[in-house]
């Protein structure tokens, strides 16, 4: 970790402290027996809350700290150690980052302190199939006379079926299918003509199916110019995914210290597994893509927090790493403790199922490798 | 081989041929046969798989090469290949495939008492009993040399203690296999071959839910468990070899399991749609893909070289290689499957998924234990370097 | 090695024996020193003369054996483990395929018996810039009164400078730019208007740039339909990729033996190095790629025997793996002998550097490998 | 740092400034430095060149963080940082980079006797000798312990037999330092120090000849070379630490070497061109190029990252980490220039070939090296797992 300010340390210190005392990863175990579908538990998001992570990203005029990307990802660092399950990205990070940048000040107002003091859980609805495509939405916003209805299906939504207020991705149409663009729109959960279905995926993440079935939305629930949202919903993509890249770092460096420490305790054939060579070999270079990987994510979140005109190759960069690292640590993990890492029991598969949820999360590495490549000319 | 070699293997063929064809029920064809032989559940709720191993077994061909006083067919090597020829033309196989009958027959048939061999084999053959392996131990998983169920004569009787990890289908099975500890003082020269019947007082068999749910493999314990001096196999001490023999026919069939597999191709197509030049559109998959499916043949050609090279018989030394190549095409093959689906191979259970993505995504989690079990890769890895290459072991240990 | 006929193995056998005797690496080391650009040493070439195989893929009526390419992959292999310099592959399997798979009695007359008794040296006239391109020919072939004027220029032409004969590959035009195909012209080095320039490579393969100015073809000189002769091309193209990659399994596994015995002899830090683990499995993963490309290149040989359908795809398959072989091998053979590979007095570079040229000649892996794509259906 | 600090920094800064613009060459801005500090005869053949050298080292910048007593400019850390800062900017370079200025000197200022640091120190400073390094042996490559260059006392003087290879320029150089064995009975702990003037008698230098041509590397061969008592660095046997240093110092600049590379997507566009969307028209080689690009981004991210990391001193464990990452970031670039140009990227020297194609195709040839010199690969990797992540020895040995 590069150097961090007072404030800094003291947040992850805090972060690194309440994982270890709320929120290991027995906790996880527990939620995945008894999940219904919502994919966390009230009480630990009730704990982020009271820490102040909720409004780390939220204006202080607005009940947050403005605390910056960087400071985010200290504190998600530390949850993905112990895979804590929370929807602090979904709501606090991209959620928050629409309306804190694109949001009016009404929309800000109404919005924004609810989410800081948790009493509004929100989520991105934009994915609609297989893969991250928030150039191919096909989900119709048609303009009438109350303001604008929606039609359309959003698949996987993560935390969908705990959100209160959805921000739904729709493509303007003016009735007869022309399309004018991408526009962003508010939508409580609760209104008429919305659907969720449960999604049980192998990573708890509460995932959902969302329908919207010519659900109707006012004026006043419009985010920045309808037709160009666009731009407003790639920089708020752009927060969630260095935030997720940074949860991931701190999961794969944790599957990677559990796989350490297994190698200086386990003995085979009358040695410590970690003395053969081959094995210290492979743990070296793993190490040395975990350092790759956090540089990486360390600056895109920099360069979030300095509005670098460079941020979306950084964080194309940091999320590609991310990806590719956590998926190949967790893998090794299981390799590296043998049969025992097989094992519903044994921690490492709970990192795996993991890796490949966060990976396709905001987008995964071919599609962050592409991103990049476009970027830097290639 | 002379003419009359030749003409009696055509009149085989064809003999097999006309009882395959009255005998084989279609609903079977081109079914894969391993959910029968892994669970013992599916294959006694399928009429038809029941009606076509009983007709297989009275034949003898439960057993091709057994000899027929052991309920075997009595079949020539040359007559057996045209036997497993002559199903795999009409997607027939042999439903009496099972541990017993692929492992510890053939090393029955090598080491054991004819008393035994008269008491054990003939159920194998006929499909009656269903045997599982109890080799690994929680401290011994690919250094199987350091077991420690402990195995003593208590006056003329054997006394088991210990635990057994890993055990596939020990829930399902009869009688259990088993590397005993009988002498504490020396390393492979005090393990003992054991065969114990499941049901006898002091087993405890607890089923291993794995990261892809599945449940076959157990922890077997072995409190105070009481065997008869007859259930050795072998003399006492001796058992590393025939361990090491039933290791390698394990090693074979995990090298051939999976030999041939279907091109992804159509599958990326329909899901990743094709370019105006026909090719599928996603750059980044597509190169995965041809990459997989190039390694994933000359995988099947090195298998049929191996094979071809090693006619007429012995143990290649080639298996390790094969179990390494093997078990990283396979897992490639299955992460590409799960990256094909993208967000809708994240499915465990339920609304949302199609029955074959969840079943994909399981394969993908359970892929990771391919280059873990059956010795793991590294271990295969250590024994192409010194057995195949010849590499020198550590001086001064 | 798959099992082998008889007459098979006497022939490995005896191009073992001679290679051992007549032309270890020495003598590649000496006519480095020594080339003029010819690239090959005529004392070599008449052995090889002798021994037969120029006329392995020439029908017997034209005083070859018509030994398939099986038997000259055999012999490759054994060339191959001595980075044998000679135009054999542009001659006896390039060339000679195309004359005996494409020419008219007469051609076949005219030049076939003079290629198995290695009075001619021939060579594919065909690429013509950076990469290996059979669709992307501009050279022309433009129809005048005497037959054809070519105009163009190709390189790398492998032992173009050596050449009799060359084979040039053209596209046919009406002289107004229309595009007819292509055509396979047999042009004597003689002729007017040729003019050769050597290329200094890295390897020893006689490369030249080849200029057409105008050169005069009678239709004597035309193989197969002008305008059809791509499906001719690409048969003969397939038997020298196939034998070419059967020559880079022969240099891979030499290199990599080069490599073990390095392994069994050198000590550091008190051990044999090949005692170390990390090296051991390194070495176990090089001998698994090369049991897969020789399974991969041997199938590749009896399919082109066999004259099986699915041979192009096989034939990539196996150039492909060849290529990725040889230069992996080849680059960890240095890495393995340490500093002392990175000497020009080792032999490990003399394979390093012959696995990219050799990966380069007739299609490189990533050619081969959009290729079988393509064929595959992918 | 305080206000009065910052204020003093501020004004150096503007002064160095302002003597860069007079002082430093334009013709040499933006140069790579390299050439010249890799041979005397390119350094030696530019004018321009010369005259940077002396102003600088009149300056006592050309071993800026010295003591001024022996020839340095005396500046602290913090000044120099603003000198690497303001030189950067303009694209100057120290011209008195060498082996001498960035290894010896270090490790003499460190290690020697005040003597020692007067006689040697100011040539250094000065630009006027130029040192080689004699550690590596053919026994003794990766396992410097095991070296064998034998020094015995002779009536009071050094006398050295024995042979160094990969000695960097030693054809070129005045002086060489270098580790002997002083007693064959210990292993690190019979090593001692040397310094020895390469017009010695008995010193014989033969360059190597790489696969790339290059002839920069050579063997040194020392016979009955007598050398002074006072040569000797630190006391007899305690070499081993010295050099440990000194190692650790060449790691150092070796991981540094390639930190800042620039992207090859105008290379790859204009050589392959671009399809309709503007992306580079190879989609195999675009992805490498691409990947490539992130991985060297990062490492750059990393070199950074570590050195803000270890500011304020000290050497850090992570110079292995980035030494290796380096390494292999930088010859997968190599490997894909050369690939880039396709059978342009075969030429060796002559007609057909542009100079920056055949200089690319030996890049590629020389990029082997990176993973074997300073530290091979392999020991890089031993030092990580074992220092850096604490994994264990092999037991009994």
């Amino acid at each position: 970790m590069a150097k961090l300010s007072e404030e800094q340390g003291m947040l992850r210190d805090a972060a690194s402290d309440w994982v270890r005392e709320s929120a290991p990863l027995a906790r996880l175990r527990r939620l995945r027996e008894h999940d219904t579908g919502t994919g966390y538990e009230p009480e630990l998001y009730e704990g982020m809350v009271q820490m102040g992570w909720t409004g780390i990203l939220v204006p202080e005029e607005y009940g947050g700290s403005a605390f910056g990307c960087l400071g985010m990802g200290l504190v998600l660092e530390q949850l993905g150690r112990q895979l804590v399950a929370s929807p602090l990205v979904a709501t606090a990070v991209a959620s928050a980052s629409v309306l804190a940048l694109g949001g009016s000040a009404q929309q800000q107002r109404r919005w924004l302190p609810g989410i800081a003091e948790g009493r509004v859980l929100a989520t991105l609805a934009l994915d609609e199939g297989d893969r991250h495509a928030p150039q191919a939405i096909t989900t119709t916003a048609i303009r009438n006379a109350d303001g604008w209805r929606l039609d359309g299906s959003k698949r996987p939504v993560c935390y969908g079926l705990a959100a209160d207020l959805l921000v739904v991705a729709a493509r303007i149409s003016d009735g007869d299918g022309h399309d004018g663009g991408i526009g962003l729109f508010l939508v409580e959960a609760s209104a008429d003509g919305l659907r969720r279905t449960r999604l049980h995926e192998i990573d708890t993440r509460g995932a959902a199916i969302v329908a919207f079935d010519g659900v109707q939305v006012s004026d006043a629930g419009v985010l920045g110019a309808p037709g160009g949202a666009g731009p407003l919903l790639d920089r708020a993509l752009d927060r969630a995914r260095a935030c997720t890249a940074m949860e991931m770092l701190g999961a794969a460096q944790q599957a990677f210290e559990t796989t350490l420490d297994h190698l200086k305790t386990r003995v085979q054939f009358g040695q410590l597994i970690g003395a053969f060579q081959a094995l210290q070999h492979r743990a070296a270079g793993l190490y040395g893509e975990l350092e790759l990987t956090r540089s990486a994510v360390e600056a895109a979140l920099r360069a979030l927090d300095e509005d670098d005109a460079d941020s979306p190759a950084r964080v194309s960069l940091a999320k590609a790493l991310a990806g590719d690292t956590f998926r190949l640590v967790a893998a090794e993990a299981i390799q590296l403790h043998g049969g025992i890492g097989m094992t519903e029991e044994h921690d490492a598969g709970l990192y795996f199922k993991r890796a490949r949820s966060a990976d396709l999360s905001y987008g995964d590495a071919a599609f962050h490798r592409e991103r990049y490549g476009v970027l830097r000319g290639y | 081989m002379n003419d009359v070699g030749r003409s009696q293997d055509e009149a085989f063929a064809s003999d097999v041929a006309a009882w395959l064809a009255e005998n084989f029920p279609p609903s079977l064809a081109y079914r894969n046969p391993h959910p029968y032989i892994n669970d013992a559940e599916v294959a006694a709720s399928d009429r038809d798989f029941q009606t076509w191993l009983k007709r297989m077994v009275d034949k003898g061909w439960g057993a091709p090469t057994w000899p027929v006083e052991y309920g075997g067919g009595g079949l020539t090597r040359a007559q057996d290949k045209i036997l497993t020829r002559e199903m795999a033309r009409i997607g027939a196989f042999n439903p009496n495939r099972s541990y017993g009958q692929m492992m510890l027959g053939p090393t029955l048939l090598e080491y054991a008492s004819e008393e035994q061999k008269a008491r054990f084999l003939p159920p194998i053959a006929r499909g009656e009993v269903r045997w599982c392996q109890g080799f690994s131990e929680p401290g011994a998983g690919s250094d199987l040399a350091s077991l420690q169920t402990r195995c003593v004569d208590d006056g003329g009787t054997w006394v088991v203690n210990g635990q057994k990890i890993w055990t596939s289908n020990a829930h399902q099975a009869d009688w259990c296999f088993c590397l005993v500890r009988t002498d504490t003082s020396r390393k492979q020269g005090g393990i003992s071959f054991l065969l114990i019947d499941m049901r006898s007082r002091g087993v405890e068999v607890r089923p291993i839910v794995l990261i892809s749910g599945t449940r076959h493999f157990c922890e077997v314990f072995l409190t105070d468990v009481r065997v008869p001096r007859t259930n050795m196999v072998g003399e006492i001490n001796r058992g590393w070899e025939i361990a090491k023999h039933l290791l390698q026919h394990e090693r074979d069939s995990l090298a051939g399991n999976r030999t041939e597999l279907p091109g992804l191709a159509g599958m990326a197509r329909a899901r990743l749609g094709v370019d105006e030049c026909g090719r599928i559109d996603d750059p980044w998959l597509r190169q995965r893909l041809i990459a997989n499916a190039m390694r994933t043949e000359a995988y099947s050609q090195t298998f049929r070289r191996v094979a071809e090279e090693s006619a007429g018989g012995g143990v290649s030394t080639a298996v390790s290689v094969l179990k390494n190549l093997g078990a990283s095409v396979s897992q490639a093959r299955a992460e590409l499957v799960a990256d094909l689906l993208g967000n809708q191979g994240l499915g465990w259970e339920g609304e949302g998924f199609s029955e074959e993505e969840i079943e994909a995504t399981r394969a993908w989690l359970h892929s990771r234990a391919y280059s873990i079990y059956g010795g793991s890769h590294e271990v295969q890895n250590n024994i192409i370097a010194k057995r195949v290459l010849g590499l020198p072991d550590m001086a001064g240990r």
